[in-house]
């Protein structure tokens, strides 16, 4: 939990899609209306701590901190939330998706999994789901993955399929294997500014007469510009990558 | 900066039409908010503008801020502007890459976060940001008026998050009357006081233990909170605006009386912010709606 | 917050060491009492999500978990902490440590810090403390940790102090360096169940006419021994040291 | 297990005094717990006895179990039995290595965390354990008595944790008619039902969600927890040890009437915990007091 009403994408969090959908807690017979939506969207309540842990903390000859704000004195006069005063905390319930989905540099064959560079919340999101689905470049040996396991992000059990699909993550980035195709993002962001016709058009040319990935690799991408995007070493990205806009 | 040499300079603004002394709004909106960056700051900026300011302040008046980004990154050295927040060139060098959860939950919780860096679609006379949606919320099928929103923005990312946690907001936006209303349609995050405090309605009310410092960085002026009433209000117009122009472009009753003059992008700014930042001019090429609607004229 | 009454130390958690002693709260001023000591030892509050989340999770056709019993029935019929039926919940303070030392295989010139093999808690017990003092093997270029910065455990900011003492995690073990000195743990134990003589002659030869950390690593321990506990590549610790009882 | 020669083990047996068929203390209390493992089980041991049972399992009944240190260690494959859970052989190769926080609140949480093994100083009937204090909680300076404990032990540890977050608990401990009293003076970890459900004393009413079965094994016999009346039940005594040993070893009026016999340990299971799991008698090395008493005479 969380000392402050930081969580909430609206300071009073009044849109709540699934609860006006009538999808959140229990039938009548105790079960979930829906197991993967929680029963409420979050829950506030009073703080039982009054604050303590907020930072910059009152240490005696102050704190480290390099916030220098802090109207927890303010906060304390509000009964807004609960209608008590004090300081309110921020409940939310956890994820509970039925599959995950991630891309990932490498996973072993006994499904343990190490990313490179930015993963932002994809280790939670993995381990949180019901089913994971890793995507990688490259399956390898479990022994190269456990010779350094602190360097990796998910254990073994926890994946439940292994696709290896290599530049499978193109157009975007794979840090260390290649870089986003630029020219594509700014021609795609161009496209759906045009006719019905050309979008069409597109969509046909990209995914309807293409077989499979490789297909579309090879053919509309073509093996050039993808070693045009090979990371340059020391960079995890392709260094020199020309983005004209 | 010493590195780059008059000739490598010269060459670029032939080629690119500028000179040495006049910029463009893309340009002056990033000097002007770079310089709002106190050194040694924390700085959580997104992408686009923000980052684009953030790095000119570290090249000049902030060389020991921090900059951190909400995919996890903290304290990178960027070599080449990042186009979003999982762009690996966001985390080149940088001390530390964790994840999204760490750097709210704990980087930012803990006290590093004293800058916040962010955009919006509209902004209200509290300081208030709209980056959600414009013409009610609900989709068509299931809303009141049977349509759905007008547009709906990319919405909050981590914007709300930045702008409860950071001493110091500092936004970039265009300046129309319309994106300026007294009251957002959405709140998606609160920037500045967010509401009169004698009514019970400030950021501290709603339990944000930090913050309440704004600068609005428009493309025709600076605004800044009182610290009393909560308003933002007119700190100086940039070179060309008059008052007038801020006061029509603002959908609230703007108080101007302390505003002031504005220095202008100095040649060495405009060149940092050319050379080191943004050389392929990703953003710095970009022409704001005024620009554009100018240039057809 | 957890949804388990797990982290009691005991299910009813009836001591409290520092409430007894009075030091937790505020003073009538409004300033806590001891700004390191929170004001309560915990707190359980109703769970505001009726036991959400708790895995095994009532997803349609079960969950992927391995754990299979799950008794949040039962636990919904009990009132205890709360006096309200249902799944409670418990809250935990934050740590606010004045001071935090860790040890750390390389810390950069910058104050970034990775720790190789198990770190246990210390990254979080680092990230919380006002002042963080860190230990390592070796200081390093803040480039060389730099380049690979998704493996490092805390940014350079949060050090406060960096304390470069090779072997200073003697007779302990520091992963990829040098084993823990099997030995030495041994004959401690044994020199504890001796005569307070002898255990006052050996802290007066071991630590007080011992000059510093070098003296005693070069006089009592000595290099031949520390060259014994060298880490065997591939297994961070002396795959062949001889551990007689 | 192939690996090891029979001209290797007769020297080992040779050189520390063993036969193939006999066994000590220790290595009875590894096997019996070892069998208790469900093979595909991810197993939460601490250090000692509960580490040696659960790599022997791992060479004997479970060869696809898990092994999961508090540490932050998931599926080592160790080599050199480790003598603490911040020892470095306990990482040997594993899965995963990450911190406590994420082991406890992630790994266990999660669903991975089926098997507990532990220790502790006192058991009582309903399956709790005190691995905390005898004598008094309180040190002498601030207790009522005036007076401090009389042994203080390690304490929880993640023992706790472990107890609430698993299907299955197995315990070893030196059976002592004093530390296996009607209630343990302090609960450390509630390791079985904690107390009758009639009287809303079970670890249900205290909140935890999973668990229940508890398994004892002593050095003289194992027990088991009644899913019925949660309280700990004679299911076997050890080869050379009477029911009555049990009875008059035990601080409460113990079931014996669904006693049957112990297989006792076979060869090949002997060879893996000495050949594979501790070949220096780091732990299969000591003596139980029972054992040190029975030398002595």
């Amino acid at each position: 939990f969380a000392p402050l009403m930081a969580e909430r994408g609206r300071d009073v969090p009044v849109q709540d899609v699934f609860g006006k959908a009538g999808l959140r807690g229990r039938n009548d017979d105790g079960s979930w209306i829906d197991p993967r939506i929680p029963p409420k969207k979050l829950a506030f309540i009073d703080d039982p701590f009054d604050g303590w842990g907020l930072r910059p903390h009152a240490f005696e000859g102050g704190d480290t901190t390099a916030n220098k704000t802090n109207a927890v004195d303010r906060v304390r006069e509000s009964d807004k939330y609960t209608g008590q005063k004090g300081v309110k905390v921020i409940l939310v319930p956890p994820l509970l998706p039925e599959v995950t989905v991630i891309r990932a540099q490498r996973v072993a064959q006994d499904g343990t999994v190490r990313m490179e560079g930015i993963n932002g919340p994809d280790a939670e999101q993995a381990m949180c789901a019901k089913v994971l689905i890793v995507e990688c470049e490259q399956i390898v040996p479990s022994d190269e993955l456990r010779a350094a396991p602190e360097l990796n992000h998910l254990p073994s059990h926890q994946t439940t399929v292994i696709v290896e699909q290599p530049y499978g993550g193109y157009p975007s980035a794979v840090p260390n294997y290649y870089d986003y195709d630029w020219d594509w993002w700014v021609s795609y962001g161009r496209l759906n500014r045009k006719s019905k016709e050309e979008v069409r058009d597109w969509w046909t040319k990209h995914v309807v007469e293409t077989e499979d990935d490789w297909d579309y690799l090879q053919r509309i991408v073509g093996m050039k510009r993808l070693f045009e995007l090979r990371a340059t070493p020391g960079y995890g990205y392709r260094a020199d990558l020309k983005r004209p806009m | 900066m010493e590195q780059i040499s008059d000739e490598a300079y010269d060459a670029y603004l032939k080629e690119r039409g500028l000179t040495r002394t006049q910029y463009t709004s893309m340009e002056l909106l990033a000097v002007a908010a770079a310089r709002e960056v106190p050194d040694g700051a924390f700085v959580f900026a997104g992408t686009g503008l923000p980052l684009l300011a953030s790095m000119l302040a570290q090249f000049t008046v902030a060389p020991h801020m921090t900059l951190i980004m909400e995919a996890g990154i903290v304290g990178p050295r960027v070599e080449h502007l990042p186009i979003s927040v999982s762009d690996p060139r966001g985390c080149l060098h940088s001390s530390m890459v964790s994840n999204m959860a760490d750097t709210f939950g704990t980087t930012a919780m803990r006290g590093y976060c004293t800058v916040g860096m962010l955009g919006g679609a509209e902004c209200d006379m509290y300081g208030n940001l709209n980056s959600t949606i414009i013409g009610g919320y609900w989709p068509g099928g299931v809303s009141d008026t049977g349509h759905g929103p007008q547009v709906r923005f990319a919405g909050s990312g981590g914007a709300n998050n930045i702008a409860s946690f950071a001493d110091k907001i500092l936004v970039t936006m265009v300046q129309e009357a319309r994106r300026f209303p007294e009251r957002v349609e959405y709140l998606t995050s609160v920037a500045g006081a967010r509401g009169p405090r004698e009514k019970g309605e400030s950021r501290w009310d709603y339990g944000l233990v930090r913050g309440g410092e704004m600068v609005m960085i428009s493309d025709l002026c600076i605004m800044r909170s009182n610290h009393e009433t909560g308003l933002l209000e007119l700190d100086c117009v940039f070179p060309g605006v008059s008052v007038a122009d801020v006061v029509n472009n603002t959908g609230w009753k703007l108080d101007t009386s302390r505003s002031k003059e504005f220095t202008p992008p100095t040649e060495e700014e405009l060149k940092a912010v050319r050379m080191l930042v943004d050389p392929s001019r990703i953003y710095l090429g970009r022409k704001s709606k005024r620009e554009a609607a100018a240039q057809q004229k």
